[in-house]
Protein backbone atom coordinates (compact mmCIF):
# COMPACT_ATOMS: atom_id res chain seq x y z
CA UNK A 1 0.00 0.00 0.00
CA UNK A 2 1.00 3.58 -0.35
CA UNK A 3 1.26 6.07 2.34
CA UNK A 4 3.14 9.50 2.89
CA UNK A 5 5.26 9.75 5.87
CA UNK A 6 6.43 13.01 7.46
CA UNK A 7 9.52 14.14 9.75
CA UNK A 8 9.44 16.57 12.86
CA UNK A 9 12.20 18.63 14.62
CA UNK A 10 14.87 17.16 15.06
CA UNK A 11 14.14 13.15 13.42
CA UNK A 12 13.43 15.57 10.32
CA UNK A 13 16.71 17.21 10.60
CA UNK A 14 18.28 14.04 11.42
CA UNK A 15 17.38 12.39 8.14
CA UNK A 16 17.12 14.97 5.97
CA UNK A 17 13.62 14.71 5.20
CA UNK A 18 10.52 16.68 6.16
CA UNK A 19 8.35 14.09 3.89
CA UNK A 20 7.93 11.11 1.41
CA UNK A 21 5.52 8.93 -0.14
CA UNK A 22 6.59 4.84 0.21
CA UNK A 23 5.40 2.11 -1.08
CA UNK A 24 5.13 -0.48 1.60
CA UNK A 25 6.26 -3.94 1.67
CA UNK A 26 3.67 -6.32 2.72
CA UNK A 27 4.74 -7.10 5.88
CA UNK A 28 4.62 -3.23 7.55
CA UNK A 29 1.55 -3.36 8.55
CA UNK A 30 1.33 -1.58 11.25
CA UNK A 31 3.47 1.68 13.48
CA UNK A 32 6.07 -0.72 14.61
CA UNK A 33 6.98 -2.68 11.85
CA UNK A 34 7.16 0.67 9.72
CA UNK A 35 9.42 1.95 12.69
CA UNK A 36 11.42 -1.37 11.88
CA UNK A 37 11.54 -0.64 8.14
CA UNK A 38 12.53 2.52 8.41
CA UNK A 39 15.30 1.22 11.26
CA UNK A 40 16.38 -0.74 8.05
CA UNK A 41 17.59 2.36 6.07
CA UNK A 42 20.94 2.84 7.68
CA UNK A 43 22.64 4.00 10.72
CA UNK A 44 21.52 7.36 10.86
CA UNK A 45 17.33 5.59 10.65
CA UNK A 46 18.76 2.57 13.10
CA UNK A 47 19.65 5.00 15.50
CA UNK A 48 16.25 6.53 15.41
CA UNK A 49 13.90 4.28 14.92
CA UNK A 50 15.76 0.79 17.09
CA UNK A 51 13.28 1.79 19.92
CA UNK A 52 15.86 3.39 22.25
CA UNK A 53 14.71 6.97 21.59
CA UNK A 54 11.36 8.19 22.07
CA UNK A 55 9.62 8.61 18.96
CA UNK A 56 6.08 9.33 19.04
CA UNK A 57 3.81 8.14 15.87
CA UNK A 58 0.62 9.71 14.40
CA UNK A 59 -1.83 9.11 11.64
CA UNK A 60 -4.38 10.83 10.10
CA UNK A 61 -3.35 13.36 12.35
CA UNK A 62 -4.18 11.62 15.40
CA UNK A 63 -1.33 10.11 18.39
CA UNK A 64 -1.31 6.54 18.06
CA UNK A 65 0.62 3.74 19.70
CA UNK A 66 3.28 1.53 18.12
CA UNK A 67 -0.01 -1.35 17.75
CA UNK A 68 -1.89 0.71 15.66
CA UNK A 69 -2.55 -0.41 12.44
CA UNK A 70 -1.64 1.75 8.79
CA UNK A 71 -4.06 1.68 6.16
CA UNK A 72 -3.32 2.01 2.71
CA UNK A 73 -3.20 6.21 2.35
CA UNK A 74 -2.92 7.07 5.61
CA UNK A 75 -0.71 10.16 6.69
CA UNK A 76 1.39 8.46 8.99
CA UNK A 77 4.13 11.26 11.22
CA UNK A 78 7.08 10.83 13.26
CA UNK A 79 8.43 13.07 15.88
CA UNK A 80 10.03 13.76 19.45
CA UNK A 81 8.34 14.22 22.15
CA UNK A 82 6.46 17.65 22.02
CA UNK A 83 7.44 20.55 23.40
CA UNK A 84 5.12 23.48 23.24
CA UNK A 85 3.51 25.87 25.48
CA UNK B 1 -14.31 27.27 21.42
CA UNK B 2 -11.63 28.43 19.28
CA UNK B 3 -8.29 27.83 18.24
CA UNK B 4 -5.40 29.78 16.38
CA UNK B 5 -2.18 28.94 15.48
CA UNK B 6 -0.36 31.97 14.40
CA UNK B 7 3.14 32.81 13.62
CA UNK B 8 1.55 36.86 14.39
CA UNK B 9 1.65 38.14 18.28
CA UNK B 10 -2.04 38.44 19.92
CA UNK B 11 -3.87 41.11 21.68
CA UNK B 12 -4.56 39.83 25.28
CA UNK B 13 -6.70 42.36 25.55
CA UNK B 14 -9.26 41.49 23.40
CA UNK B 15 -9.05 38.51 23.48
CA UNK B 16 -9.78 38.10 27.15
CA UNK B 17 -12.45 41.15 27.02
CA UNK B 18 -14.25 39.30 23.99
CA UNK B 19 -14.15 35.99 26.11
CA UNK B 20 -15.75 38.07 28.86
CA UNK B 21 -18.07 39.99 27.36
CA UNK B 22 -19.45 37.01 25.42
CA UNK B 23 -22.26 36.22 28.28
CA UNK B 24 -23.38 38.36 31.47
CA UNK B 25 -23.73 34.79 32.90
CA UNK B 26 -19.86 34.76 33.25
CA UNK B 27 -18.49 35.45 36.40
CA UNK B 28 -14.93 34.22 35.94
CA UNK B 29 -12.16 34.26 33.10
CA UNK B 30 -9.26 32.49 33.53
CA UNK B 31 -6.17 32.52 31.63
CA UNK B 32 -2.79 31.50 30.94
CA UNK B 33 -0.11 33.76 28.96
CA UNK B 34 3.37 31.75 28.44
CA UNK B 35 6.16 33.90 27.56
CA UNK B 36 9.85 33.23 25.76
CA UNK B 37 12.24 33.05 29.09
CA UNK B 38 15.83 34.60 28.53
CA UNK B 39 17.35 31.52 30.47
CA UNK B 40 16.62 28.08 30.04
CA UNK B 41 18.39 24.80 31.63
CA UNK B 42 21.29 27.32 33.20
CA UNK B 43 21.88 28.92 29.49
CA UNK B 44 21.27 31.95 28.50
CA UNK B 45 18.51 31.84 24.97
CA UNK B 46 18.46 34.77 22.30
CA UNK B 47 15.60 33.10 20.17
CA UNK B 48 13.53 30.94 20.24
CA UNK B 49 12.08 28.95 17.18
CA UNK B 50 8.61 27.05 16.96
CA UNK B 51 8.16 24.26 14.67
CA UNK B 52 4.35 22.15 14.36
CA UNK B 53 2.56 19.81 12.41
CA UNK B 54 0.34 21.94 10.87
CA UNK B 55 -3.49 20.19 10.55
CA UNK B 56 -2.56 17.99 13.51
CA UNK B 57 -2.08 20.80 15.57
CA UNK B 58 -5.49 22.82 14.99
CA UNK B 59 -7.39 19.26 15.73
CA UNK B 60 -5.46 18.15 18.86
CA UNK B 61 -6.03 21.68 20.20
CA UNK B 62 -9.81 21.55 19.29
CA UNK B 63 -9.55 17.63 20.96
CA UNK B 64 -8.20 19.41 24.09
CA UNK B 65 -10.66 22.08 24.00
CA UNK B 66 -13.44 19.32 23.46
CA UNK B 67 -12.04 17.29 26.18
CA UNK B 68 -12.45 20.55 28.98
CA UNK B 69 -16.11 21.11 28.34
CA UNK B 70 -16.91 17.57 28.31
CA UNK B 71 -15.12 17.66 32.63
CA UNK B 72 -16.39 21.20 33.49
CA UNK B 73 -19.20 23.53 32.94
CA UNK B 74 -17.43 26.28 31.02
CA UNK B 75 -18.98 28.92 28.96
CA UNK B 76 -16.24 29.62 26.51
CA UNK B 77 -12.26 28.84 25.94
CA UNK B 78 -9.45 29.69 23.78
CA UNK B 79 -6.57 28.81 22.77
CA UNK B 80 -3.85 30.99 20.29
CA UNK B 81 -0.60 29.51 19.97
CA UNK B 82 2.29 30.84 17.97
CA UNK B 83 5.03 29.05 15.99
CA UNK B 84 8.06 30.41 14.20
CA UNK B 85 10.73 32.57 15.64
CA UNK B 86 10.61 34.17 19.14
CA UNK B 87 12.61 36.55 21.52
CA UNK B 88 13.01 36.66 24.94
CA UNK B 89 9.64 37.98 26.27
CA UNK B 90 7.26 37.61 23.47
CA UNK B 91 4.53 35.76 24.15
CA UNK B 92 4.11 32.27 23.14
CA UNK B 93 0.40 30.93 24.18
CA UNK B 94 -2.75 32.22 25.11
CA UNK B 95 -4.78 30.06 27.26
CA UNK B 96 -8.57 31.55 28.64
CA UNK B 97 -11.31 29.74 29.90
CA UNK B 98 -14.53 31.60 30.68
CA UNK B 99 -17.87 30.14 33.34
CA UNK B 100 -19.89 30.86 35.99
CA UNK B 101 -17.91 30.43 38.77
CA UNK B 102 -14.19 30.48 39.36
CA UNK B 103 -13.44 26.99 40.06
CA UNK B 104 -14.20 25.10 37.16
CA UNK B 105 -12.55 27.79 35.43
CA UNK B 106 -9.07 27.52 37.35
CA UNK B 107 -9.27 23.81 36.76
CA UNK B 108 -10.04 23.48 32.84
CA UNK B 109 -7.70 26.32 31.95
CA UNK B 110 -4.39 24.20 34.07
CA UNK B 111 -6.01 21.30 32.16
CA UNK B 112 -5.70 22.61 28.85
CA UNK B 113 -1.83 24.02 29.42
CA UNK B 114 -1.03 20.51 30.73
CA UNK B 115 -2.43 18.56 27.41
CA UNK B 116 -1.57 21.05 25.30
CA UNK B 117 2.17 20.33 26.60
CA UNK B 118 1.83 16.78 25.99
CA UNK B 119 -0.60 16.37 23.23
CA UNK B 120 -0.17 18.84 20.74
CA UNK B 121 2.53 18.41 18.35
CA UNK B 122 4.77 21.93 18.62
CA UNK B 123 8.51 21.75 18.99
CA UNK B 124 10.78 24.26 20.51
CA UNK B 125 14.60 24.97 19.48
CA UNK B 126 16.57 27.17 21.31
CA UNK B 127 19.57 29.50 20.39
CA UNK B 128 22.10 29.98 22.89
CA UNK B 129 25.75 30.75 22.89
CA UNK B 130 26.50 27.19 22.39
CA UNK B 131 24.45 27.12 18.86
CA UNK B 132 20.91 25.39 18.65
CA UNK B 133 19.02 22.96 20.44
CA UNK B 134 16.26 21.42 20.68
CA UNK B 135 14.65 21.31 23.81
CA UNK B 136 13.68 18.15 25.70
CA UNK B 137 10.09 17.24 26.94
CA UNK B 138 9.74 17.31 30.75
CA UNK B 139 8.95 14.32 32.65
CA UNK B 140 7.45 16.81 35.00
CA UNK B 141 5.02 18.04 32.18
CA UNK B 142 4.36 14.03 31.89
CA UNK B 143 3.38 13.90 35.43
CA UNK B 144 1.11 17.42 35.43
CA UNK B 145 -0.94 15.46 32.54
CA UNK B 146 -1.42 12.37 34.23
CA UNK B 147 -3.04 13.89 37.31
CA UNK B 148 -6.02 14.45 34.92
CA UNK B 149 -6.31 11.08 34.04
CA UNK B 150 -9.82 9.56 34.76
CA UNK B 151 -10.35 6.06 35.60
CA UNK C 1 3.69 42.18 45.36
CA UNK C 2 0.79 44.86 44.72
CA UNK C 3 -2.60 45.79 46.21
CA UNK C 4 -5.18 48.24 44.82
CA UNK C 5 -8.34 48.26 45.97
CA UNK C 6 -10.25 51.12 43.78
CA UNK C 7 -13.80 52.18 42.23
CA UNK C 8 -12.00 53.07 39.05
CA UNK C 9 -12.20 50.41 36.11
CA UNK C 10 -8.67 48.87 35.88
CA UNK C 11 -6.86 47.92 32.59
CA UNK C 12 -5.89 44.25 32.15
CA UNK C 13 -3.94 44.57 29.54
CA UNK C 14 -1.52 47.23 31.16
CA UNK C 15 -1.14 45.25 34.15
CA UNK C 16 -0.62 41.89 32.67
CA UNK C 17 1.82 43.34 30.23
CA UNK C 18 4.08 44.73 33.16
CA UNK C 19 3.90 41.73 35.00
CA UNK C 20 5.04 39.89 32.21
CA UNK C 21 8.06 41.66 31.18
CA UNK C 22 8.84 42.73 34.96
CA UNK C 23 11.62 40.17 34.07
CA UNK C 24 12.74 37.72 31.11
CA UNK C 25 13.08 34.76 33.89
CA UNK C 26 9.08 35.06 33.87
CA UNK C 27 7.64 31.80 31.67
CA UNK C 28 3.95 31.90 32.82
CA UNK C 29 1.60 34.41 33.79
CA UNK C 30 -1.92 33.04 35.16
CA UNK C 31 -4.60 35.61 35.88
CA UNK C 32 -8.62 35.54 37.26
CA UNK C 33 -10.64 38.39 36.40
CA UNK C 34 -14.04 38.48 37.83
CA UNK C 35 -17.17 40.27 37.04
CA UNK C 36 -20.52 40.74 37.79
CA UNK C 37 -23.07 38.56 36.36
CA UNK C 38 -26.79 39.56 35.36
CA UNK C 39 -28.38 37.02 37.64
CA UNK C 40 -27.73 35.14 40.97
CA UNK C 41 -29.60 32.79 42.75
CA UNK C 42 -32.18 32.63 39.85
CA UNK C 43 -33.06 36.63 40.13
CA UNK C 44 -31.93 38.96 37.55
CA UNK C 45 -29.22 41.73 38.85
CA UNK C 46 -29.29 44.99 38.06
CA UNK C 47 -26.70 46.40 39.88
CA UNK C 48 -23.69 45.28 42.22
CA UNK C 49 -22.18 47.29 45.29
CA UNK C 50 -19.30 46.33 47.11
CA UNK C 51 -18.48 47.70 49.87
CA UNK C 52 -15.15 47.70 51.88
CA UNK C 53 -13.78 47.87 55.66
CA UNK C 54 -10.76 50.52 54.37
CA UNK C 55 -7.22 49.92 56.06
CA UNK C 56 -8.56 46.50 56.66
CA UNK C 57 -8.43 45.26 53.14
CA UNK C 58 -5.85 45.99 52.43
CA UNK C 59 -3.75 44.59 54.86
CA UNK C 60 -5.81 41.10 54.48
CA UNK C 61 -4.61 41.22 50.88
CA UNK C 62 -1.36 41.51 51.22
CA UNK C 63 -1.46 38.81 53.70
CA UNK C 64 -2.86 36.90 51.19
CA UNK C 65 -0.54 38.03 48.77
CA UNK C 66 2.63 37.02 51.55
CA UNK C 67 1.21 33.70 52.18
CA UNK C 68 0.92 32.92 48.73
CA UNK C 69 4.12 33.63 48.10
CA UNK C 70 5.50 31.90 51.37
CA UNK C 71 4.09 28.90 49.95
CA UNK C 72 5.12 29.00 46.08
CA UNK C 73 8.22 29.80 43.90
CA UNK C 74 6.66 32.86 42.17
CA UNK C 75 7.61 36.38 40.97
CA UNK C 76 5.30 38.65 41.67
CA UNK C 77 1.38 39.00 41.99
CA UNK C 78 -0.99 41.22 41.75
CA UNK C 79 -4.40 41.88 43.41
CA UNK C 80 -6.90 44.59 42.14
CA UNK C 81 -10.08 44.70 44.07
CA UNK C 82 -13.31 47.27 42.96
CA UNK C 83 -15.76 49.09 45.35
CA UNK C 84 -18.30 50.96 44.90
CA UNK C 85 -21.50 50.66 41.99
CA UNK C 86 -20.98 48.39 40.03
CA UNK C 87 -23.34 47.01 36.67
CA UNK C 88 -23.57 43.91 34.77
CA UNK C 89 -20.13 42.87 32.52
CA UNK C 90 -17.90 45.30 34.84
CA UNK C 91 -15.01 43.88 36.45
CA UNK C 92 -14.60 43.23 39.73
CA UNK C 93 -11.09 41.87 40.64
CA UNK C 94 -7.83 40.75 38.56
CA UNK C 95 -5.64 38.91 40.75
CA UNK C 96 -2.58 37.72 38.33
CA UNK C 97 0.69 35.81 39.46
CA UNK C 98 4.13 35.67 37.71
CA UNK C 99 6.16 32.72 37.62
CA UNK C 100 9.33 31.10 36.01
CA UNK C 101 6.69 27.37 35.49
CA UNK C 102 3.17 27.78 35.05
CA UNK C 103 2.26 25.14 37.89
CA UNK C 104 3.21 27.52 40.77
CA UNK C 105 1.31 30.40 39.03
CA UNK C 106 -1.64 28.18 38.65
CA UNK C 107 -1.91 27.44 42.18
CA UNK C 108 -0.68 30.59 43.70
CA UNK C 109 -3.89 32.45 41.51
CA UNK C 110 -6.66 29.76 43.03
CA UNK C 111 -5.03 30.18 46.14
CA UNK C 112 -4.92 34.18 46.39
CA UNK C 113 -8.83 34.08 44.97
CA UNK C 114 -9.88 31.45 47.62
CA UNK C 115 -8.60 33.29 50.40
CA UNK C 116 -10.20 36.59 49.32
CA UNK C 117 -13.67 35.35 48.67
CA UNK C 118 -13.08 34.14 52.83
CA UNK C 119 -10.77 36.35 54.14
CA UNK C 120 -10.95 40.20 52.88
CA UNK C 121 -13.81 42.51 54.23
CA UNK C 122 -15.76 42.84 50.78
CA UNK C 123 -19.71 43.20 51.03
CA UNK C 124 -21.86 42.37 47.74
CA UNK C 125 -25.29 43.69 47.83
CA UNK C 126 -27.43 43.69 45.07
CA UNK C 127 -30.53 45.11 43.57
CA UNK C 128 -32.93 42.96 41.84
CA UNK C 129 -36.16 43.37 41.31
CA UNK C 130 -37.64 42.62 44.32
CA UNK C 131 -35.20 45.48 46.00
CA UNK C 132 -32.26 45.24 47.52
CA UNK C 133 -30.43 42.54 49.38
CA UNK C 134 -26.84 41.51 50.86
CA UNK C 135 -24.90 38.48 48.93
CA UNK C 136 -25.23 35.61 51.44
CA UNK C 137 -21.80 34.17 52.17
CA UNK C 138 -21.05 30.48 50.42
CA UNK C 139 -20.71 27.48 51.95
CA UNK C 140 -18.13 26.64 48.81
CA UNK C 141 -16.20 28.91 49.01
CA UNK C 142 -15.62 28.02 52.93
CA UNK C 143 -14.39 24.87 51.21
CA UNK C 144 -12.55 25.78 48.87
CA UNK C 145 -10.61 27.80 51.28
CA UNK C 146 -9.86 24.82 53.71
CA UNK C 147 -8.38 22.58 50.66
CA UNK C 148 -5.19 24.65 51.18
CA UNK C 149 -4.85 24.21 54.83
CA UNK C 150 -1.69 22.83 56.08
CA UNK C 151 -1.38 20.72 58.54
CA UNK D 1 -11.43 51.01 78.44
CA UNK D 2 -11.81 52.96 75.63
CA UNK D 3 -12.55 51.71 72.07
CA UNK D 4 -13.90 52.16 68.90
CA UNK D 5 -16.35 50.06 67.26
CA UNK D 6 -17.41 49.56 63.77
CA UNK D 7 -20.19 47.58 62.17
CA UNK D 8 -20.44 46.77 58.22
CA UNK D 9 -22.48 45.51 55.86
CA UNK D 10 -25.92 44.40 57.09
CA UNK D 11 -25.14 45.17 60.29
CA UNK D 12 -24.38 48.07 59.68
CA UNK D 13 -27.72 49.09 58.35
CA UNK D 14 -29.75 46.81 61.36
CA UNK D 15 -27.96 48.40 64.38
CA UNK D 16 -27.61 52.17 62.44
CA UNK D 17 -24.55 52.88 63.10
CA UNK D 18 -21.14 52.35 61.31
CA UNK D 19 -19.08 53.33 63.78
CA UNK D 20 -18.87 54.49 67.78
CA UNK D 21 -16.49 55.27 70.59
CA UNK D 22 -16.89 53.48 73.82
CA UNK D 23 -16.17 53.27 77.36
CA UNK D 24 -15.88 49.18 77.74
CA UNK D 25 -17.62 47.95 81.49
CA UNK D 26 -14.89 46.44 83.51
CA UNK D 27 -16.29 42.69 82.69
CA UNK D 28 -16.10 43.36 79.24
CA UNK D 29 -12.56 41.91 77.91
CA UNK D 30 -12.72 39.59 74.80
CA UNK D 31 -14.67 39.66 72.08
CA UNK D 32 -17.56 37.06 73.24
CA UNK D 33 -18.21 39.45 76.68
CA UNK D 34 -18.18 42.60 73.86
CA UNK D 35 -20.85 40.54 72.30
CA UNK D 36 -22.78 39.46 75.29
CA UNK D 37 -22.84 43.00 76.21
CA UNK D 38 -23.88 44.41 72.96
CA UNK D 39 -26.65 42.16 72.97
CA UNK D 40 -28.17 43.80 75.84
CA UNK D 41 -28.87 46.93 73.94
CA UNK D 42 -32.26 45.87 72.42
CA UNK D 43 -33.89 43.31 69.66
CA UNK D 44 -32.08 44.17 67.06
CA UNK D 45 -29.15 43.73 68.63
CA UNK D 46 -30.03 41.31 70.42
CA UNK D 47 -30.85 39.56 67.21
CA UNK D 48 -27.41 40.26 66.21
CA UNK D 49 -25.18 39.25 68.77
CA UNK D 50 -27.15 36.30 70.96
CA UNK D 51 -24.87 34.11 69.07
CA UNK D 52 -27.39 32.55 66.24
CA UNK D 53 -25.85 34.44 63.55
CA UNK D 54 -22.18 34.34 61.97
CA UNK D 55 -20.78 37.68 63.02
CA UNK D 56 -17.31 38.09 62.21
CA UNK D 57 -14.88 40.17 64.23
CA UNK D 58 -11.55 42.02 63.48
CA UNK D 59 -9.24 43.80 66.11
CA UNK D 60 -6.79 46.18 64.64
CA UNK D 61 -7.77 45.06 61.21
CA UNK D 62 -6.68 42.05 62.19
CA UNK D 63 -9.72 38.63 61.96
CA UNK D 64 -9.99 37.13 65.24
CA UNK D 65 -11.91 34.93 67.41
CA UNK D 66 -14.17 35.11 69.70
CA UNK D 67 -11.73 34.67 72.93
CA UNK D 68 -9.86 37.27 71.36
CA UNK D 69 -8.69 39.91 73.98
CA UNK D 70 -10.04 43.28 73.88
CA UNK D 71 -7.38 46.14 75.11
CA UNK D 72 -7.65 50.08 75.25
CA UNK D 73 -7.52 51.71 72.44
CA UNK D 74 -8.49 48.92 69.95
CA UNK D 75 -10.72 49.50 66.94
CA UNK D 76 -12.48 46.22 67.15
CA UNK D 77 -15.10 45.95 64.04
CA UNK D 78 -18.13 43.36 63.36
CA UNK D 79 -19.71 42.32 60.10
CA UNK D 80 -21.04 39.04 58.21
CA UNK D 81 -19.17 36.70 56.82
CA UNK D 82 -16.88 38.18 53.69
CA UNK D 83 -18.64 38.36 50.13
CA UNK D 84 -15.63 39.64 47.64
CA UNK D 85 -14.18 38.42 44.72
Amino acid sequence: MNIKILYFARIKESVNYSTEDIVLPADVSNINTLKNYLAGRGEVWADLFNGKQTIRAAINHELVDDMMAINDGDEVAFFPPVTGG
Amino acid sequence: MTVQVQTADFDVAAELAAMRTASADIGAVVSFIGQVRDINDGDAVSTLTLEHYPGMTERALEQIEQEAKSRWNISGSLIIHRVGMLQPLEQIVLVAVASAHRGEAFKACEFIMDYLKTQAPFWKKESTPDGERWVEAKISDDEAQSRWKQS
